[in-house]
């Protein structure tokens, strides 16, 4: 399960966002919405969502705030890089239902998972819309990628592109049947009681060992606790306790 | 010829290495990875009286090579463990060891008696040293009087030989082990993890959620060296060493300075392979270094061995 | 408005940087990289009654991110740094506080009566701590009987206000603090190093000649955080925070868990500049998190602020 | 006196060296045996000695032994290495009268500094010749560039090439005026005490500073101790104890 990805390409698209591109050492299937644990200079790996993937390339997007990803932004093409994953539990884009309109909600750091998502339901021939928050315009990303898969709003806190406000207020429920969201907590808290037949929301938490076996990255769930790493990190809505 | 094999209380270990506590879980998650089997022995998630869901998170922080954890002994409860991890466990041909925590020393013995009765458990590990929960754990590993105190009664009631686990926060790590070996402690596990702490500085409040955490890895290893060397040379149980390892030289480091065995935390968490890795590394380092059965160099960094 | 002073006992300090004792000699090879002046104060190396030689080499090892140094406060003893060494820092406007060590009271005593007499030394530090010497250092830092029985003889003889330099290695940092304020000490200074040990694997023995040595650098920043955090909240004199501070950050660590001012080690030897650029980023760090004056944020991660 | 150096090359050229050559940020003078102390990974620098300079290139060669050097080794051209120094006292090459005989002596991974010596000295006119020792015939190097300057003895432990042995046996001191001598201790030791006028030893100590800050690289000599990091690494034969 650790693989040695080589490094394809690494640039920052946008404020606060770099696009890291790899080549897989071997052909797979990588659902949407799981993570690869990534191991740069510090102890620890990093866990790091994947954006998209293809049969041997596999895009992470990445906001630099601290060592760990401070040393991810400087990899340089060719470098290899070690992963240990793909690890957790994706979005359903299987098993969505063809006839459901979904829709995708995402902020900021938390919009990477939602294009492949995206990517693959739209692929299915599954019907998506897309609602993207930004904090202003200079640190929006992948705008016209989403758009060529299906309507798409953006929104900025400052109004500096888009619509101004938070991501929240620019989302319309009616018609759809399946959300998929990921970014802040705050955004997640505020969309995890939405009118909507199915959702689910991709957490964040600290890890640890990244496979279950620390409970480092444990939330609050009505029948106990949950995983954010094996249990997760995409949840019913319905499943974790914010 | 087994070049690595270690004969304990208890334990009979193929090879001297096995995953330290509440770093390996139950052994389900890598057991998806390798096969157990290879392991010299388990030392499973420390088990209290009854369920516990352990503090709130953040439960980890960084800083330099050391990890700070804050788990709060998180568990299933003893019988959920006696029920459903060791059946599976015992698929394994490996040593299993069970770690026994509690807020009070009723915890402590009632917990010891249900777990040393399983044919599945080889020995205990008393985990007097937990700096993760208010009640129990640390006091005990602290204090020689209590420290003994308490093992005297797991001792009392345990159907398996007793490891006791030795807190690193103390003056006298010599103190607290000669304590526990006069009263009747049949080996020691060292070292848990030192306390520390991280602030956020965007905050100006610890990381962790319960505020101080357990240092562990490479940061602590030239304490645990330390200690280790210290504590070999004035007990005579066998000691299990631990903290920092990462790799197989860190394994001969904690050998040479006294411990008959060697456990693996935080690295499981780097590389979820470490442990068979390592075992796989030993043979070729011990011919490198001519060294012929591994428990040739035990405690050879302070000149005279050991029984046990 | 200058944002970074900081008023102590016997020590007016322009920012609150100043080189850790024994990680800076006499300040004489770094005066020739920078101007001594930008530094809020200097702590020289340690100072016993006679000329000291130390222990033999090797004397560094390294683990993790750690240094492990048995350097045995070596040190051209009192009276010549009261003849050469101080003449030279008194040209540079910042404050000295003279490290005083010893093998027994009365040479801590006589150390003490003398260097405090001298115009450059604006106040002592007491060094009870250090890990590297046969006799004295530890043994005073961890019992708190001797401890304060000791500052309470250097306070009696000492013409400056003395800041007792604690020991890591202690099952309570809190009872020492408390048992030396209660001595009369103006300050603390914490933390000294970790006792640790690291093994050569191809000889069997320990690296270092003096077996053990004084664990320092990030390694150990957690521990020195929880320590400050834990200790702050008890006394009333303030603490001169150190241990593993590399960079900017780790500074307002301390400072958020209750230190007044920051002492940086082993990190002057990675980067001789580094006290220095640590003082020039400070304000920037400041604007960006909001900070007006450096001592607006001291114990703000225990919520109560503190006198001194 | 923080300076950081250009990865021009880095290859391995026998058993145990790695030659290492940058590029300086600026020109300058660099006097032979004195040392860098180089930042990798680790948290403490690394001593390695100065094995050729010119004006705006130096070239370091190295053993790989441990975590430092190890990442020394994986430096790539282009990459940049953070170097403290030029530190230290080095060989008095420009002090040595004309008309002497000046004897070189290098062990293993002592023999660099003493090429950047003898070149030095070369250029000077003055008349040197070396006595280089290795281990094995795969081990040695630099000997071409040694005859090149002078009259040149290789030996090697196993006779596998030059003569076989020890270095020491194949030391003439007849007619030599001045000895410079770098290498494993035990060689030092054996060459102290030749009945050569004036004697130079390049002796090798654990370093923290580097600076002469913090007394981990003292050796013992007649008038107490002496700093490897700032009176030496080059110091007179008589003035240490090894
Ligand atoms: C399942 C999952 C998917 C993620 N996907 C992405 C992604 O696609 N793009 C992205 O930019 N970020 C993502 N993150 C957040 C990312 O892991 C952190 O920003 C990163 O670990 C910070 O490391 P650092 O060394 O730069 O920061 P530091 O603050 O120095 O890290 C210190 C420690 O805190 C942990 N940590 C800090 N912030 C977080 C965080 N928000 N979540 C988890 N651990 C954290 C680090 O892993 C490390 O152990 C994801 C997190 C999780 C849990
Ligand atoms: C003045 C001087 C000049 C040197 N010049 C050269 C040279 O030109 N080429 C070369 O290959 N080596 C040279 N060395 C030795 C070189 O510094 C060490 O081999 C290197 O530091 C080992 O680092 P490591 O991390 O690979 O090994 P590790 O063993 O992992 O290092 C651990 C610690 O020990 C120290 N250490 C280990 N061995 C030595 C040693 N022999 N001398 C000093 N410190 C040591 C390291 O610096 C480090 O602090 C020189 C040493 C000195 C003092
Ligand atoms: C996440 C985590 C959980 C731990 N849980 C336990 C535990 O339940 N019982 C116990 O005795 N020790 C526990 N420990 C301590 C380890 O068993 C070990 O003593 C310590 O981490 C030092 O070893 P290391 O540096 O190799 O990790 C835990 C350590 C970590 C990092
Ligand atoms: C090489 C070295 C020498 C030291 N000498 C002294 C000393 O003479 N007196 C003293 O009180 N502390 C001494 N210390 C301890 C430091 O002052 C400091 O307390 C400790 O190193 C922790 O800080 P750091 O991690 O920033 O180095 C020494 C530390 C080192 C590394
Ligand atoms: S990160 Fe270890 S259990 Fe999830
Ligand atoms: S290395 Fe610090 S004094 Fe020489």
């Amino acid at each position: 399960m650790i693989q040695q990805l080589t490094i394809l390409s690494n640039r920052k698209i946008a404020k606060g966002a770099t696009e890291l591109v790899c080549r897989l050492p071997e052909r797979q299937e990588i659902a949407p919405g799981r993570f690869m644990h990534l191991k740069v200079g510090p102890l620890l790996r990093r866990p790091i969502s994947i954006a998209d993937a293809g049969d041997d390339e596999i895009t992470f997007l990445f906001k630099e705030v601290g060592k760990g990803t401070g040393e991810l932004s400087g990899l340089q093409p060719g470098m290899t890089l070690d992963a240990l994953g793909p690890l957790g539990n994706g979005f359903p884009v299987d098993s969505v239902d063809e006839a459901d309109h979904v829709l995708l909600v995402g902020g900021g750091i938390g919009v990477p998972p939602l294009y492949y998502a995206m990517r693959k339901l739209v692929e299915r021939g599954v019907r998506c819309s897309a609602v993207l928050g930004f904090d202003t315009g200079e640190s929006v990303f992948y705008e016209d990628a989403f758009r060529a898969l299906g309507p798409t709003t953006v929104t900025t806190v400052d109004g500096t592109a888009g619509t101004k406000g938070f991501v929240t207020a620019a989302i319309e429920t009616e018609g759809v049947d399946v959300l998929f969201a990921c970014g802040p907590e705050a955004m997640l808290r505020s969309v995890q009681h939405l009118d909507i037949k199915e959702r689910y929301i991709s957490i964040e938490n600290r890890m640890g060992c990244g496979i279950g076996a620390c409970f480092a990255c444990v939330c609050a769930s009505p029948s106990g606790y949950v995983k954010t790493c094996t249990d997760g990190p995409v949840f019913r809505a319905e499943e974790v306790i914010l | 010829m087994n070049r690595l094999n270690v004969e304990l209380p208890g334990l009979s270990l193929k090879n001297p290495i096995m995953p330290a506590s509440g770093c390996f879980g139950f052994g389900e998650e890598f057991a998806g990875l390798y096969d157990l089997s290879v392991l010299g022995g388990i030392m499973i998630k420390a088990a209290t009286r009854d369920e516990r869901f352990g503090n709130k998170t953040p439960r980890v922080a960084e800083s330099g090579m050391g990890m700070l954890n804050a788990i709060g002994l998180q568990n299933p409860g003893v019988e959920a463990i006696l029920g459903e991890k060791l059946p599976f466990l015992s698929n394994y041909d490996t040593e299993i060891i069970a770690n026994v925590a509690g807020s009070t020393p009723e915890e402590y013995v009632e917990v010891a008696r249900m777990i040393s009765a399983s044919p599945v458990v080889k020995a205990l590990e008393l985990n007097i040293s937990c700096p993760n929960v208010k009640c129990g754990g640390l006091q005990f590993g602290t204090d020689p009087v209590m420290a003994s105190e308490l093992t005297r009664r797991v001792k009392a009631v345990s159907e398996k030989p007793v490891y006791v686990k030795l807190s690193p926060n103390v003056t006298s790590i010599v103190e607290m082990a000669t304590a526990v070996e006069a009263a009747g402690a049949d080996g020691l596990t060292m070292i848990n993890t030192l306390i520390g702490m991280r602030i956020d500085v965007r905050t100006g409040q610890p990381i962790l959620a319960n505020r101080i955490g357990g240092l562990s890895g490479p940061s602590i290893k030239p304490v645990a060296v330390r200690m280790i060397h210290d504590v070999s040379r004035e007990v005579d149980i066998p000691i299990i060493g631990m903290g920092g390892v990462m790799e197989v030289d860190d394994v001969l480091e904690m050998i040479y300075a006294g411990a008959s065995a060697v456990a693996v935390g935080t690295a499981n968490f780097v590389n979820p392979y470490i442990c068979k890795e390592i075992i796989e590394a030993l043979p070729g380092r011990m011919d490198e270094l001519g060294i012929e059965h591994i428990m040739d160099i035990r405690g050879r960094a302070h000149g005279h061995l050991h029984r046990a």
